[in-house]
C-alpha cells in the first residue's frame, strides 16, 4: 500500500480511465481503438489501483467470480450477435438499415457518425467487457501469487 | 466391403479370422488331448523354483528396467548418443528448429 | 434438416465456442448439469460432422463465406480475388473433422469421472471445447491466416490443459515446453504467412495457389511453414517437447493433444500439396518430409523401447506412428508431379499414410486413456513399481492388448491394413524405405510387450491389492474407441473407399480446391 | 516491392527484432528471457507485417473522409492487431507458467529446473 497522497489520487483517477476506457470502446467503429483497446485502459486503471492500495485490498472488491462471469457474458455477446445473423449467414450484419445502429456513415470530412456499423459497436462491447475481466483478473492473479496469496477463496 | 484391394495388396480380415478359427480349433483339438490330472488347491499349483525357497511376489516380478537388459547393452553406444541431445532443456528444442528451418531453406534453394 | 446441412460448416466451430464460455455461467447449477450439458452438446456436434460428411461425399467440397448473403459467395460482385473469411471444407477437411470429432467424445466421457475431485472444472471443460474449435476450424479453414489463428487457439488450450494439475511439478513444466514452442512455430508460421502477403496481396488458401510462382522468397516461406508445422506434430529431431507433455497431461487431454499434433500434420499437408503443389518439382520437399518421416519412426520406438515411464513410452510410440503418416504421404508428394508413379503405387502410399492417421489417432489415443487408467487408481506412472494390474483391472486390459496389437501391426487389426498399404507401395518407390517400416513394427511389438509383461501380467502384488475397476464413465470413453478400432479392422476396404480415398483425391486435387474459389472467374 | 527488402528500415528492424529473439531462444537459460524472447519475436512479425502494408504517403484505410491518393492496406493491421492480442495471452499464460514453476522448484533457469528428460 503507498502513501495516501497516491490512494486519493488513483481514488479519483481512476473514473477518468474507466470513461476514457468506455469512450475507446464505444467510439471503436469509427476512431481508432476498439474493444480490446478499450478493455486494455480500463484494465490499467485497475492496475493503477493495485499499484496503489496493495492486491489483498483489490480482492477484497473484485471478485474472481465476478470477472468470471463479466468475462463469459462479455464472449456470449460476441458470440450472440453472430450468431443472431444466423437467419441469413453467420456473422451477417443484419442491423445494417434498421434503426438500430443502422445509419449510413456520411462521407466528406465529418466528425463521424455513432450510430452506423451494424453489429460491430455491439461486437466491440462484448469485446471490451471480456477484455477489461479478462485482463484485470489476469493481473490481480499474477499479483497476489506473487505475494504468495491465491486468487480463489 | 471388407476386403481392402489396392495397387498389389489384397487383405481380408473375414478369410483371416476364419483361418485364425480353423488353427484355434486345432489347437483346442490338440490340447485336449493332454494329461488331465491337474487339480486346483493342490501342491500343483503352487510355484517351484528348484526347491528352493519362493520369494514374495513383489521380488518375483521382473521390474521394466530388466526387460531386454542385452538389448539395451549391446546398444549402449547408441543409446548414450541418442540420450545426448534429448537435454529436456527448451533451448536444445528451439535450436533444432531453427537448425532444421535453415537445412530445409538450403535444400529448396539448391535444388531449384 | 437443410438448414443445419446448409450451415453445418460453421456451427460445428461455433457451438462448441459458445459452450466454452457458457458451461462457467452453467456450472454455478450444479456438475450434473453442465456433464449432461457438455456431453450432449458434443453429441449433438458428431451429429452435424456426420451430416456434414455424408453431404460432402455425395456432393463435392463446400465452402461457407462468413458475412455474406449466401454461403457459396467467396467472390462478391467486381471482386477478383476472396475478401472474406472462409471456410473450406473437402474430403480431407472432414476426415480429420470425423476423427478429431470421435476422439473429443470419447476423450470427453473418459474426462467426467476423471476430473471429479479436482478443483477448476468449468475451467477445464471451457478449454476442452476451445481446444476442439482450434482444431476443428485448422481443419476447415480456407485462409492463412486463421489457420494461423486457430493454430495458436489449440496451442493455449492445449498447454491450459497440460498442465491443468498445477501442484504437480512435471505438469507444469510440460505445459510450459509446450506454449514456447507453440508461440515460436505459430509466429514463424505467421512471418511466413507475412511473405506470402507481401508479395501477392492475398491471404485465401485457394487465391494463393492460383498465383503461386515459387520464387526464393516462396521457398523462404515454404520451409518455415512446413517446419514450423513438423515442430507442431512432433517429428524428428523436433519432437523433444511431446513425451515431456504428453506424459503430463491429465487423461482425455493426452488423445487430444495428439490430435492437435495430427491437425497439425493436416496444415503440413495442406500447405505442401494444395498452396504449393503442381507448379513446380515436389520431389525435394517430398524428401524432406519422408526423411523427417523415417527419422521419426526409427528414432522414435528405439527411445520408446528404452523408457521406464508409461506415458513418456507411449509419447515416443506417438512420435514414432507419425513417421508412418510422413513416410506414405511424403512418398506421394516425392511422385506428385509424375502422373505414372503417382498411379502406380504413390496413390497408394497416400491412402495408406492417410489411413494411418485415423487409425493411429484410435488406437494411440485408446492406448493413453489405458495408461491414465493405470495411473487414476495406482498414482504411478513408473513402469517399475508396476506389476500383477491385469488380476483387478480386467477391462483395462482387454482393451490394453486390443490397442497394443493394433499398434504393432498385427493382423487382423486395422494398424496391419494401413501399415500394408504403407509397406507395399513405399517398397516399389524405395525398398530401404519399406524394410526400416516393417523393422519399426518389431520394436513396436517388443516395446508393447515389455509394457503388457510389466505392468499386467506376474503375480498380483500386495499393494496392489485394492486396486479397483475404474469407474464407468472410463470404460465407455474407452470402450467407443475399442467399437471403433473393431469396425475398422473388419471393414478395410469400406473405410478407404468412402473416407480415404475421397481425402487422397482431395490433396492430390489441386485444381479442383482452387476452383471452388475461383471458379467462376472469367 | 520485395526487391527493396535490403533497404527498407522498418524490414532491416524487424530482422533484427526477430534475429534478437532467436538469439534469445538459443543462449538464454533464463525462463523469463525466454517469454521476453517470444515478446520480441512477436514485435518482429508484427513490425514486419506493419511495413509491408505500408504504401509510400498512403493515408489510413478509413473510408469516410478520405482524401485523394493511395491507402495503406488496411489487411495487415488486423493482422497486427489479432497477433497483439494472442500474443497478450500466450505472455500471460507464459508467465503464470513460469511463477508457478519457480514455486515448485525454486529457480527458473530452463537447466535447473526441469524434471524431463531422456
Amino acid at each position: 500500500m503507498l502513501s495516501k497522497i497516491v490512494r486519493t489520487i488513483s481514488n479519483q483517477l481512476i473514473l477518468f480511465i474507466l470513461i476514457f476506457g468506455l469512450y475507446i470502446i464505444m467510439h471503436g467503429h469509427v476512431t481508432p481503438g476498439g474493444g480490446f483497446q478499450g478493455g486494455a485502459v480500463v484494465a490499467s486503471g485497475v492496475v493503477m489501483l493495485i499499484a496503489a492500495f496493495g492486491s489483498s485490498e483489490i480482492k477484497k472488491s473484485l471478485r474472481e467470480s465476478h470477472l468470471s462471469v463479466v468475462e463469459s457474458s462479455g464472449a456470449l455477446i460476441f458470440i450472440g450477435m453472430a450468431f443472431a445473423g444466423m437467419g441469413t449467414i453467420f456473422f451477417y450484419n443484419f442491423l445494417v438499415g434498421t434503426p438500430v445502429f443502422g445509419g449510413i456513415p456520411p462521407t466528406g470530412p465529418n466528425p463521424g457518425n455513432v450510430w452506423t456499423g451494424g453489429v460491430i459497436p455491439l461486437m466491440n462491447f462484448g469485446v471490451g467487457l471480456k477484455v477489461m475481466a479478462g485482463l484485470s483478473a489476469i493481473v490481480l492473479a499474477m499479483a497476489l501469487f506473487s505475494s504468495g496469496e491465491e486468487m480463489e477463496e | 466391403m471388407s476386403v481392402l484391394m489396392y495397387g498389389y495388396a489384397v487383405w481380408s480380415p473375414i478369410v483371416w479370422l476364419v483361418a485364425l478359427l480353423v488353427l484355434a480349433a486345432i489347437a483346442l483339438y490338440v490340447r485336449s488331448r493332454g494329461q488331465k490330472r491337474y487339480k486346483k488347491g493342490t501342491a500343483q499349483t503352487d510355484v517351484f523354483l528348484s526347491g528352493i525357497q519362493v520369494p514374495p511376489a513383489e521380488q518375483r516380478h521382473i521390474p521394466a528396467h530388466n526387460i531386454y537388459w542385452g538389448f539395451f547393452e549391446a546398444l549402449k553406444g547408441f543409446y548414450s548418443t541418442m540420450m545426448r541431445p534429448h537435454t529436456g532443456i527448451i533451448n536444445d528444442y528451439m535450436l533444432w528448429l531453427v537448425a532444421i528451418i535453415a537445412l530445409t531453406v538450403l535444400i529448396l534453394v539448391l535444388t531449384s | 434438416m437443410e438448414y443445419l446441412t446448409v450451415h453445418s460448416p460453421i456451427l460445428i466451430v461455433a457451438i462448441p465456442l459458445l459452450a466454452a464460455f457458457i458451461i462457467p455461467l452453467l456450472s454455478r447449477l450444479g456438475s450434473k448439469v453442465r456433464d449432461t450439458f457438455n456431453v450432449s452438446l458434443l453429441g449433438f456436434v458428431t451429429f452435424l460432422v456426420a451430416i456434414l460428411a455424408i453431404d460432402i461425399y455425395a456432393n463435392g467440397a463446400r465452402i461457407y463465406t462468413l458475412g455474406a448473403s449466401v454461403p457459396e459467395l467467396a467472390r462478391p460482385e467486381g471482386y477478383m480475388v476472396p475478401v472474406r473469411i472462409m471456410f473450406q471444407v473437402d474430403g480431407i477437411s472432414i476426415f480429420m473433422g470425423l476423427t478429431i470429432t470421435v476422439v473429443a467424445l470419447a476423450a470427453l466421457v473418459y474426462s467426467l469421472q476423471f476430473v471429479k475431485n479436482e478443483t477448476g472444472q468449468d475451467r477445464f471443460y471451457s478449454l476442452f471445447m476451445l481446444l476442439y474449435v482450434g482444431m476443428i476450424g485448422l481443419v476447415f479453414t480456407g485462409d492463412m491466416f486463421n489457420l494461423f489463428v486457430f493454430l495458436e487457439i489449440l496451442s493455449i488450450a492445449g498447454a491450459g490443459l497440460a498442465s491443468y494439475r498445477v501442484n504437480l511439478a512435471d505438469a507444469v513444466e510440460g505445459g510450459f515446453k509446450y506454449i514456447v514452442i507453440s508461440a515460436v512455430s505459430a509466429l514463424l508460421v505467421l512471418f511466413a504467412i507475412g511473405i506470402l502477403y507481401g508479395q501477392y496481396n492475398l491471404l485465401s488458401i485457394a487465391a494463393l495457389a492460383n498465383t503461386m510462382q515459387f520464387n526464393t522468397l516462396d521457398m523462404i516461406a515454404l520451409a518455415m511453414l512446413a517446419i514450423a508445422f513438423v515442430m507442431k506434430l512432433a517429428g524428428v529431431p523436433l519432437h523433444m517437447w511431446a513425451p515431456d507433455t504428453y506424459a503430463v497431461a491429465p487423461a482425455g487431454i493426452t488423445p487430444m493433444i495428439y490430435m492437435s499434433s495430427a491437425a497439425s500434420m493436416y496444415a503440413l499437408y495442406r500447405v505442401t500439396f494444395t498452396l504449393y503443389g503442381g507448379q513446380f518439382d515436389t520431389m525435394p520437399i517430398g524428401w524432406v518430409v519422408i526423411i523427417l518421416g523415417v527419422l521419426s519412426m526409427f528414432i522414435g520406438v528405439m527411445m520408446a523401447i528404452y523408457q521406464t515411464d508409461i506415458k513418456r513410452l507411449m509419447a515416443y510410440h506417438a512420435i514414432s506412428q507419425s513417421g508412418y503418416m510422413l513416410l506414405g504421404v511424403g512418398v506421394g508428394l516425392a511422385v506428385l508431379t509424375d502422373p505414372v508413379a503417382l498411379a502406380n503405387y504413390g496413390r497408394d502410399a497416400m491412402n495408406g499414410g492417410i489411413f494411418h492417421i485415423i487409425n493411429n489417432a484410435l488406437y494411440k489415443g485408446m492406448l493413453f486413456l489405458t495408461a491414465e487408467a493405470i495411473f487414476f487408481r495406482i498414482g504411478t506412472r513408473d513402469l517399475n513399481k508396476m506389476g500383477g494390474l491385469a488380476h483387478n483391472m480386467k477391462w483395462t486390459t482387454i482393451f490394453f492388448i486390443i490397442g497394443a496389437l493394433a499398434i504393432s501391426g498385427i493382423p487382423p487389426f486395422n494398424g496391419f491394413a494401413s501399415k500394408l498399404l504403407i509397406y507395399e507401395s513405399v517398397f516399389r518407390f524405395n525398398p530401404l524405405l519399406s524394410i526400416i517400416a516393417m523393422f519399426v513394427s518389431l520394436v513396436t511389438l517388443a516395446s508393447f510387450t515389455k509394457v503388457f509383461y510389466s505392468a499386467f501380467t506376474g503375480p498380483e502384488m500386495p499393494a496392489y491389492r485394492e486396486v479397483r475397476e475404474v469407474p464407468k464413465s472410463m470404460i465407455i470413453g474407452m470402450g467407443i474407441m475399442v467399437a471403433c478400432i473393431i469396425f475398422f479392422s473388419i471393414f478395410p476396404g469400406l473405410v478407404v473407399d468412402t473416407i480415404v480415398a475421397p481425402a487422397t483425391d482431395a490433396l492430390i486435387d489441386q485444381a479442383s480446391y482452387i476452383n471452388g474459389v475461383m471458379g467462376a472467374a472469367p | 516491392m520485395m526487391q527493396y527488402i535490403p533497404f527498407n528500415i522498418p524490414f532491416v528492424a524487424a530482422a533484427l527484432l526477430v534475429g534478437v529473439a532467436l538469439f534469445i531462444f538459443l543462449f538464454k537459460r533464463n525462463l523469463i528471457k525466454i517469454v521476453m524472447g517470444v515478446a520480441i519475436l512477436s514485435s518482429g512479425v508484427n513490425l514486419f507485417l506493419i511495413a509491408l502494408g505500408y504504401r509510400a504517403g498512403g493515408v489510413a484505410p478509413i473510408y469516410t473522409a478520405t482524401p485523394e491518393g493511395v491507402m495503406v492496406l488496411p489487411v495487415p493491421q488486423a493482422l497486427t492487431l489479432t497477433n497483439i492480442v494472442i500474443t497478450v495471452s500466450v505472455i500471460a499464460l507464459m508467465l503464470t507458467m513460469v511463477m508457478y514453476i519457480y514455486r515448485h522448484m525454486g529457480d527458473i533457469d530452463a537447466k535447473k529446473s526441469r524434471l524431463l528428460k531422456g
